[in-house]
C-alpha cells in the first residue's frame, strides 16, 4: 500500500531545507511559495527521506481568486507519496515555475495546463498550446471563460 | 566527411494507417533516420474536464467511457473509485469482485488491440491482429452479456455497479477462460522467437529505468524498462490484495520487452479473473447512495492501473451536484512524453514500431 | 525449336498450328499487299495475345491471394460479386477505371504519367519466353533466363520514376528504398539461377524444362530455390520486404499520390510480375509443365497455383525488415550463399562432365540438400542481424520548430 | 539456425487456413443479442409513465424532450398526460441512464439495432412510434425481465402489467 | 524474335521498318537527353535510348548484346545516374548549357560531318557470310579462349573500380 | 530499301555527335556522364554493326563491345563516386564551379 505521507512532516521537512517556502500547512494541505517551487521540487526529489522520483500529475484548478497548481507526487522507491500544492494570484500572467528540469514527465502536462487554463510555468523550454490551436483566444477551462456554442 | 543532406520534415499523420487514431508527429529526417521529432496532439479533443464540470457525478460515467475507448471499464473504475475516495465510502464486496473481473478482461481486450497493432506496424498484414481482435470479440461479448453494451460501458456506479451479472456469464466467463490460455500459447507460436520480429524489436528504443520514471511513464512502458511498479501490487485498489498474481518486468526495456510484457500480462491477467470467479462472494452489488451524490467539499485523487498505464482522477468537489474541477492523468498522454527521446537516431521503421508499443489510445491523449 | 515430347496433344497440336497458320491466314487476306504489314498485323496479334491473357489472369490472381489470405486470417474473404467472389476482380476494376484520375499540381506531370506504363511493359514482356507446354512458346528465346533478368530489372527505373514525380515525401521514401532495395536484390536473383544454368547448360526455357524430366530442380538446387524465392518475394514487393509500400510506415510508399487507374496499373504490374515470377519457379524448379496424365498447361497451372499459395501463406504470416536488415540480408547471406551453390554446382557440373554422364545423378539429390543444410546453418552463426544503435545522440529538449515564446508574448500582453 | 521461429509461425498460419472462418456475414445470419442488450428502439409505457421527467433530466445529453398537460380525469398520483415525448436517438449514447432514473418502469431500452436512417431527423424517435412499437424491452437495469428478454421473436411484445416491477 | 519462317523471307524489309522506327527512337530520345531541361526527364530519356539502341542489336543479330544492354545499361547504369541527379541542386532546371554551347555545337557538326563522309566513301569489305544463329556459344568461347586476358584484366578493372568508388563515397 | 553498313555507322557517328555536344556544352557533371553514356553507344553500334557485316563469324565486334560496356559500368562507379566526392566538397556538381584549381 502507497504510504502518504503526512503534510505536516513534508512541509516540516521542506520548511528546515528551504526557510520561508511553505507559506501554509495543515492535515491535508502543504501550500508552497510559488517563487520557490523550483528549489522546493528539486529537494524533493533529491532529499533522502523524500525522493520522490516519480511526478505522477500535475493539475491545476481555477478558483477566480488564483489558480492552484497540485502537483501530485510519488516515491517508487520508498512507496511513498504526497501531493504539493501552489498558487498563482495573478489572472493575466499567473506564473509558476516549471518542474520539467526536475521530472521531465511535467513536459506536456505542463503545456496542457497552460494551454486551457492559461497558468504560464517560467522556464519550460517549449511552452506552447498543445491541444488547441496557435492562435487560439482564451484558455477554456478558466471558470470565466465563455463558451460560445455554435447556433 | 559527411554528405551534407538537407533534412525532410515530414508530417506522420494525423491521416497515417500508423498513428492509430488522429496523431500526427513533425518528424525531421536526415535519410531515414530521425534527427527531431515533435508530436502534435488535439485532433481528438472534445474538453472532457470542461464537460465533467457542468455534468453530475452519475453522468460523468458516460464521459468517461469516451477516454480510452478500448478499455472503458478501467476508466468507470478509475473515476468510481475516486468519488468513493472523495466520499469515504467504499463498494459492496460483490461489486469489487465483478469491478476486479471487468477490468481485467478490459485488461486483455486492450492489450491484444495494442499488441495486434504493434503487429500490423511491424508489417505482418493483418494476420496476428485479425487472432487477436476474434479473441477480444469474445470479450466484449461477455461485456454485452454484463451491460447490453460492446464499447462505451458505462456500467459502474458510484458505490458498486449498475447490476449484478446475469446467471448465464459465470459459465461464458469460464469458458472464456478454458480457451484463452491456448490462445495465447499460438500467440507466442507465432511470434515469440520470429526473427524478423526480434530483430526489428530487440535493442531498439531501450528506455532506462532511469529515463522511464523521470518521465512518468506508467503502466507496462514503465515495468518493461525493469520498474517494479504496478499499481495493483503497491497501492492495491478494490481487492487486489487479496489476489495471487505476479506482475511482468522487462529486463532491457526495449521494444522487444514491451511486447513480451504486454503478452505475459494477459495470462496474469487470466489468472487474477480464474481467482475472482472461483472467490466470487453472493451479496449486494450497489450501495444505497442518493440518486444525485454531493459530495463533501474537498478534493481527492484516485487512481487505477488501467492497461495503457495508470489512470488517475483528481477530483475537486464544492459540496454541490456537479465537481468543481476533474482533472484527469491519462496514461497514455503521459506516456507520449518519452516519444521524442526513444526514437530520435532511429529510422522511420523503427518510429512506427516504437509508437506502436507505447500502445496509445488517442480518445485518451486528447480528451 | 523446342524440344519435341513423345506425343503432342490437342492443345499442343492447336499452338503449334496456330503461329503459321494465323500467318498463312493473314497473308492470305491481304492477298497482294506488302509483306511487312502482314509481319506487323501478326506481332500485333501476337502481343495483344501475350498483354491480354496476363491481364485478364491477373484479378484471377488477386482473387486467389485475398481468398487465402482470408483463409490463413480466419475470415470468408471476397465472396460477394459474382460466385465465390471470383468477380470481384473485375468489379475492383471496373471501380478503378470510374474513379477520377487526380495528378498531383506540383508533380512532374510527364514522368508520373509514364511510370505506370514504364512499369507494367517489362512485366509484359516476359510472359512470351515462358513455355506454357510442349512448344506452346511465344518467342523461345536461347537467352531466355538472362533476358528475364534483364527486362525485369528496367521496373526498378520507373518506380523511381514514380516515387520521385509524385513530388511527395513518403514517395520519395519509397523510391529510394526501392533503388537500393530491388538492385541489391537483382544480385542473389541472378546468381541463384546460376545454378540451374550450370546443371541445364543453357539459358533457354524450354530446355532447362527438358533437362528436369526425371527430377524437378528444386531437388539438385535446394540453396538456389531459397535464394531466388527469397530474392523474388523482395523483387516483388511482398513481405517480409515490402519496404516499398510498407503500409503502416509510408502509406503506400511510392505509389502514395496515385490514383483510379493509374494505380491499377500500378497493381496490374505487381501481380502480373507476381504471376510471371511464379511461372518461373515452376518452370525453374519444378519442372515447368512436365507432369504425368494432364496436359502440359494444366500441371503449370497446378504448380503456379501451389508456389502461389506459398507467397500468400508467408505474405500472411511475417513481419517486415527494416530497410538496412533487407539490404544486410541480401549483401551479407544471400550472396555469399548463392555464390557458394555455385561453386558446389560447378564442381557436380565438372564431375558430371568428366564422367561423361548424360543426366545428373539423382544422388546429387540428398548431397545438395546437407551442403544446403550445413551452408544456412553456418551462414546463419556468421551473419547476425545486429541490433540497431542510434546515429545520432538526442538532445534533451528542443523541438523543430523554434521555441514558441509563448510565455514571453502572454507576459506583454499582460502589460 | 535462422529460419525456425519462422517455420513455427507459419505452421500456426497454416492450420488456420483449413478452419472454418469465424466471420459471420451480418445481412443472411445475425448474432444473437444478449437479453441486457441496449439496443436503438427505447420501449415506453405510456400507462405507467407519469410524465415526471425524471428521464429527460438525467440524460447526460439532455435529448429527450417532453411536453406534458395535466391529464383531464387527473388521477390521483398526479399523473400527466403527454403531448411531446421525442427521443433524438442521433444523439443517444446508449448509457440507459434514463433508465435507471425512469421511477415508475415506464422506459426501457429496446433491443432492436437495425434503425438507420438518411436524415438526421429520421434517427429522432418520436411519441407515436414509442406507441406504436413492439414492446421488445431489454433487460438491462430490470432484471425482472432477464428470462423473457432473451426470447423475444417478430411477433411478441410484452405488455406494461409483465414488464414492471 | 518470332519464329515464324515463312515471314521473315522478306526480312530486308521487316529489318528496314524496325531500323528507321528503332533509329528514329533512339536519336530523338538520345536528342532529348540534351535539350530537356528536367535532368530526371533526361535520364528517363537516356533510359528510352538505351532501349532504342537495344532494339538496333536485335536489328544487327546481337541477341546477348542486347540483352546485356537492357542489363547494364537500362537497368543498372541508369539507375546509378538517375541516383546521381538528385545530387542537383533543382533537378526540374538543372540541366543548362554552358559559355561554350555554340562552339560545341560546331564541333560536333563537324566531327559529324567528317564521319559521314567517312562511313559514305569508304569502299567496306562486306562479308557475305550469315551471322551465327546464336552468339552466345561463340562469344563464350572466344571470350574464355582468344580474349582470356583482356576478360581478366576487365575483372581487375571492374574490381578496382568498384573499390575506388568505396574509397571515394566512404566516409571517414 | 536494304539498310546497309552505312546507315548503321551514320546512326552511330549521330548519336556519338549528340554525346560530343553534350559533353562540351553541359554544366551539370551528371549530365556529362549522361553524355559520355551516349557517346559510347554510339561507338557500339558501330562496333556491332561492323562485326555484323564484316566479321560475323568471328565476332570481334561483339567482344569489343561487351568490354565497352563493362568499362562503362566502371566509369560510371567511378564517375559517381567523384560525383559524391565533388559534391561533399563543393555542395554542388557544376563542373565550373570545381574548376578552381585554375588558380
Amino acid at each position: 500500500m502507497t504510504r502518504e505521507l503526512g503534510f505536516q512532516d513534508v512541509a516540516a521537512a521542506i520548511e528546515r531545507a528551504l526557510p520561508g517556502a511553505v507559506v501554509q500547512s495543515s492535515a491535508n494541505l502543504v501550500l508552497v511559495d510559488s517563487d520557490k517551487m523550483a528549489a522546493v521540487a528539486k529537494f524533493l526529489r533529491e532529499a533522502p527521506g523524500m525522493e520522490f522520483d516519480f511526478l505522477t500529475s500535475v493539475s491545476a484548478v481555477d478558483y477566480l481568486d488564483y489558480f492552484e497548481v497540485v502537483y501530485h507526487l510519488l516515491s517508487i522507491k520508498n512507496n511513498e507519496s504526497t501531493v504539493i500544492k501552489t498558487r498563482a494570484y495573478s489572472r493575466d500572467y499567473p506564473a509558476v515555475p516549471s518542474v520539467v528540469n526536475v521530472w521531465q514527465g511535467a513536459d506536456f502536462q505542463e503545456r496542457e495546463i497552460f494551454d486551457l487554463m492559461g497558468v504560464i510555468f517560467t522556464g519550460h523550454p517549449n511552452l506552447k498550446r498543445i491541444m488547441l490551436w496557435e492562435g487560439f483566444e482564451g484558455h477554456p477551462l478558466r471558470k470565466d471563460y465563455i463558451v460560445v456554442t455554435p447556433s | 566527411m559527411p554528405i551534407k543532406t538537407s533534412p525532410i520534415i515530414v508530417n506522420i499523420g494525423p491521416h497515417h494507417p500508423s498513428t492509430h487514431g488522429v496523431f500526427r508527429m513533425r518528424v525531421m529526417f536526415d535519410g531515414e533516420n530521425i534527427i527531431d521529432l515533435e508530436p502534435v496532439f488535439g485532433y481528438l479533443h472534445r474538453g472532457t474536464e470542461k464537460l465533467a464540470e457542468e455534468r453530475t457525478y452519475a453522468q460523468i460515467i458516460t464521459l468517461t467511457d469516451r477516454l480510452d475507448y478500448l478499455a472503458s471499464m478501467s476508466n468507470n473504475l478509475a473515476y468510481v473509485v475516486s468519488v468513493e475516495k472523495l466520499l469515504g465510502v467504499k463498494a459492496p464486496e460483490r461489486a469489487m469482485y465483478i469491478r476486479v473481473i471487468m477490468a481485467e478482461l478490459m485488461r486483455i481486450a486492450s492489450h491484444l488491440i495494442g499488441l495486434g497493432s504493434f503487429l500490423n506496424d511491424l508489417g505482418a498484414l493483418a494476420t496476428p491482429w485479425m487472432y487477436m481482435f476474434r479473441e477480444r470479440e469474445k470479450i466484449l461479448d461477455l461485456c454485452e452479456m454484463v451491460c447490453g453494451a460492446r464499447i462505451t460501458y458505462s456500467y459502474m456506479r458510484v458505490g458498486g455497479v449498475s447490476m449484478d451479472l446475469p446467471p448465464e456469464f459465470m459459465g461464458a466467463l469460464r469458458q472464456f477462460c478454458d480457451d484463452f490460455p491456448h490462445r495465447i500459447d499460438e500467440y507466442e507460436k507465432l511470434l515469440r522467437e520470429n526473427e524478423i520480429l526480434i530483430s526489428r524489436t530487440k535493442g531498439v528504443a531501450v528506455l532506462s529505468a532511469e529515463t522511464a520514471k523521470n518521465n512518468s511513464l506508467s503502466g507496462p512502458v514503465l515495468r518493461a524498462s525493469g520498474v517494479n511498479w504496478d499499481l495493483r501490487k503497491s497501492d492495491p485498489y478494490e481487492i487486489y490484495d487479496r489476489l495471487d498474481f505476479e506482475v511482468p518486468i522487462g529486463q532491457t526495456g526495449d521494444t522487444y520487452d514491451r511486447f513480451l510484457v504486454r503478452l505475459e500480462e494477459l495470462r496474469q491477467s487470466l489468472k487474477i479473473i480464474n481467482q475472482c470467479v472461483k472467490d466470487m462472494p453472493i451479496g449486494e452489488t450497489r450501495l444505497k447512495l442518493p440518486a444525485l451524490i454531493r459530495p463533501p467539499k474537498g478534493d481527492a485523487y484516485g487512481h487505477v492501473e488501467a492497461p495503457k498505464g495508470e489512470l488517475g482522477f483528481y477530483i475537486v468537489s464544492d459540496g454541490t451536484i456537479a465537481p468543481y474541477r476533474l482533472k484527469i492523468r491519462a496514461p497514455s498522454f503521459i506516456n507520449l512524453t518519452a516519444l521524442r527521446e526513444m526514437t530520435v537516431g532511429y529510422k522511420l521503421a523503427d518510429l512506427i514500431v516504437v509508437f506502436g508499443s507505447i500502445d496509445v489510445n488517442m480518445g485518451e491523449v486528447d480528451r | 525449336m523446342s524440344p519435341t515430347g513423345p506425343n503432342p496433344n490437342w492443345f499442343e497440336r492447336w499452338v503449334l498450328d496456330f503461329i503459321p497458320s494465323t500467318a498463312n491466314a493473314l497473308k492470305d487476306l491481304l492477298g497482294h499487299g506488302p509483306d511487312w504489314l502482314a509481319y506487323i498485323l501478326f506481332a500485333l496479334i501476337g502481343g495483344f495475345i501475350v498483354v491480354n491473357l496476363p491481364a485478364l489472369l491477373t484479378p484471377l490472381f488477386i482473387w486467389i491471394e485475398r481468398k487465402v489470405l482470408a483463409r490463413v486470417q480466419h475470415r470468408v474473404g471476397p465472396n460477394r460479386v459474382g460466385p465465390f467472389g471470383l468477380l470481384q476482380g473485375v468489379a475492383d476494376a471496373v471501380k478503378l477505371m470510374t474513379k477520377e484520375d487526380l495528378v498531383p499540381d506540383s508533380a512532374d506531370k510527364l514522368v508520373f504519367n509514364l511510370a505506370p506504363l514504364m512499369a507494367a511493359i517489362p512485366v509484359f514482356l516476359v510472359f512470351p519466353v515462358i513455355p506454357y507446354s510442349a512448344r506452346a512458346t511465344l518467342a523461345d528465346l536461347n537467352l531466355g533466363l538472362l533476358y528475364i533478368i534483364s527486362i525485369t530489372s528496367v521496373t526498378e527505373v520507373a518506380i523511381f520514376a514514380a516515387g520521385w514525380s509524385s513530388n511527395n515525401k513518403y514517395a520519395l521514401f519509397g523510391a529510394m528504398r526501392a533503388v537500393a532495395m530491388l538492385i541489391s536484390y537483382e544480385i542473389p536473383l541472378a546468381l541463384s539461377l546460376m545454378g540451374v544454368v550450370l546443371i541445364a547448360g543453357t539459358m533457354q526455357l524450354s530446355v532447362i524444362v527438358d533437362t528436369q524430366r526425371y527430377m524437378p530442380m528444386i531437388l539438385l538446387q535446394p540453396i538456389g530455390f531459397i535464394v531466388f524465392v527469397t530474392a523474388v518475394s523482395a523483387e516483388l514487393n511482398r513481405t517480409p520486404f515490402d519496404l516499398l509500400e510498407a503500409e503502416s510506415e509510408l502509406t503506400t510508399g511510392y505509389h502514395v499520390e496515385y490514383s483510379g487507374m493509374k494505380w491499377g496499373v500500378f497493381m496490374l504490374a505487381e501481380y502480373a510480375a507476381a504471376f510471371a515470377y511464379s511461372l518461373l519457379i515452376a518452370t525453374l524448379f519444378f519442372s515447368g509443365w512436365k507432369g504425368p496424365l494432364l496436359p502440359g498447361f494444366v500441371w503449370l497451372a497446378i504448380k503456379v497455383f501451389f508456389i502461389w499459395c506459398v507467397f500468400i501463406w508467408i505474405r500472411g504470416t511475417f513481419p517486415r525488415l527494416r530497410v538496412d536488415q533487407v539490404m544486410a540480408f541480401s549483401w551479407k547471406f544471400l550472396v555469399p550463399l548463392s555464390l557458394m551453390n555455385v561453386l558446389v554446382t560447378a564442381v557436380e557440373v565438372n564431375i558430371q562432365a568428366n564422367q561423361g554422364w548424360e543426366f545428373f545423378p539423382m544422388w546429387f539429390a540428398p548431397i545438395n540438400l546437407v551442403i544446403a543444410v550445413v551452408l544456412i546453418v553456418i551462414m546463419s552463426k556468421l551473419f547476425k542481424f545486429e541490433g540497431q544503435t542510434r546515429q545520432v545522440l538526442p538532445s534533451r529538449m528542443g523541438t523543430i520548430i523554434p521555441v514558441t515564446q509563448a510565455a514571453e508574448r502572454a507576459a506583454s500582453k499582460a502589460k | 539456425m535462422y529460419g525456425l521461429g519462422l517455420l513455427k509461425g507459419l505452421s500456426v498460419t497454416i492450420r488456420y487456413a483449413f478452419k472454418k472462418p469465424f466471420t459471420v456475414q451480418y445481412p443472411e445470419t445475425k448474432l444473437k443479442t444478449q437479453p441486457r442488450y441496449r439496443g436503438y428502439e427505447f420501449v415506453w409505457y405510456e400507462d405507467r409513465c407519469t410524465g415526471c421527467a425524471s428521464c429527460a433530466k438525467y440524460c447526460p445529453l439532455g435529448i429527450i424532450k417532453i411536453v406534458t398537460k395535466r391529464a383531464p380525469e387527473a388521477n390521483i398520483g398526479g399523473k400527466y398526460a403527454l403531448d411531446i415525448f421525442d427521443i433524438d436517438t442521433g444523439r443517444c449514447m446508449f448509457c440507459a441512464l434514463c433508465v435507471e432514473a425512469c421511477p415508475y418502469d415506464a422506459l426501457f431500452m429496446g433491443v432492436n439495432y437495425e434503425r438507420a436512417s438518411y436524415t438526421r431527423g429520421g434517427l429522432v424517435v418520436h411519441i407515436d412510434e414509442l406507441r406504436n412499437a413492439k414492446k421488445m424491452p431489454s433487460a438491462f437495469l430490470r432484471p425482472n425481465l432477464e428470462v423473457q428478454a432473451g426470447k423475444y421473436t417478430e411477433e411478441s411484445s410484452l405488455n406494461p402489467n409483465e414488464a414492471g416491477r | 524474335m518470332l519464329h515464324s519462317p515463312a515471314l521473315i523471307t522478306s526480312g530486308d524489309i521487316g529489318l528496314a521498318v524496325a531500323f528507321w522506327v528503332l533509329a528514329g527512337i533512339a536519336i530523338a530520345s538520345a536528342l532529348s537527353v540534351i535539350l530537356v531541361r528536367s535532368m530526371f526527364r533526361a535520364a528517363i530519356f537516356l533510359v528510352l535510348t538505351f532501349f532504342g539502341i537495344a532494339g538496333l542489336y536485335v536489328t544487327l543479330e546481337a541477341d546477348f548484346i542486347a540483352v546485356v544492354q537492357v542489363l547494364i545499361y537500362a537497368g543498372a547504369i541508369s539507375i546509378l545516374l538517375i541516383f546521381a541527379v538528385l545530387f542537383t541542386k533543382d533537378v526540374n532546371r538543372g540541366s543548362t548549357f554552358n559559355k561554350t554551347a555554340l562552339l560545341s555545337f560546331l564541333i560536333a557538326s563537324l566531327v559529324f560531318v567528317s564521319m559521314v563522309i567517312t562511313a559514305l566513301t569508304t569502299n567496306w569489305t562486306i562479308s557475305a557470310e550469315a551471322a551465327p544463329a546464336t552468339t552466345i556459344g561463340a562469344l563464350a568461347g572466344a571470350l574464355f579462349n582468344r580474349y582470356v586476358l583482356p576478360f581478366e584484366i576487365v575483372g581487375l578493372l571492374l574490381l578496382a573500380a568498384i573499390i575506388g568508388a568505396l574509397v571515394l563515397v566512404r566516409e571517414k | 530499301m536494304v539498310i546497309g553498313l552505312e546507315h548503321y555507322v551514320i546512326l552511330s557517328s549521330l548519336l556519338f555527335c549528340i554525346g560530343l555536344f553534350g559533353a562540351l556544352s553541359k554544366r551539370n557533371a551528371v549530365m556529362i556522364l549522361m553524355s559520355l553514356e551516349l557517346m559510347f553507344n554510339g561507338v557500339n553500334i558501330a562496333m556491332v554493326a561492323f562485326s555484323r557485316y564484316i566479321t560475323p563469324v568471328l565476332l570481334t565486334g561483339h567482344i569489343f563491345a561487351l568490354f565497352i560496356i563493362v568499362v562503362a559500368a566502371a566509369e560510371v562507379a567511378l564517375a559517381l563516386g567523384i560525383i559524391v566526392a565533388l559534391y561533399r566538397t563543393r555542395e554542388s556538381v557544376d563542373v565550373e564551379e570545381a574548376a578552381s584549381m585554375r588558380g
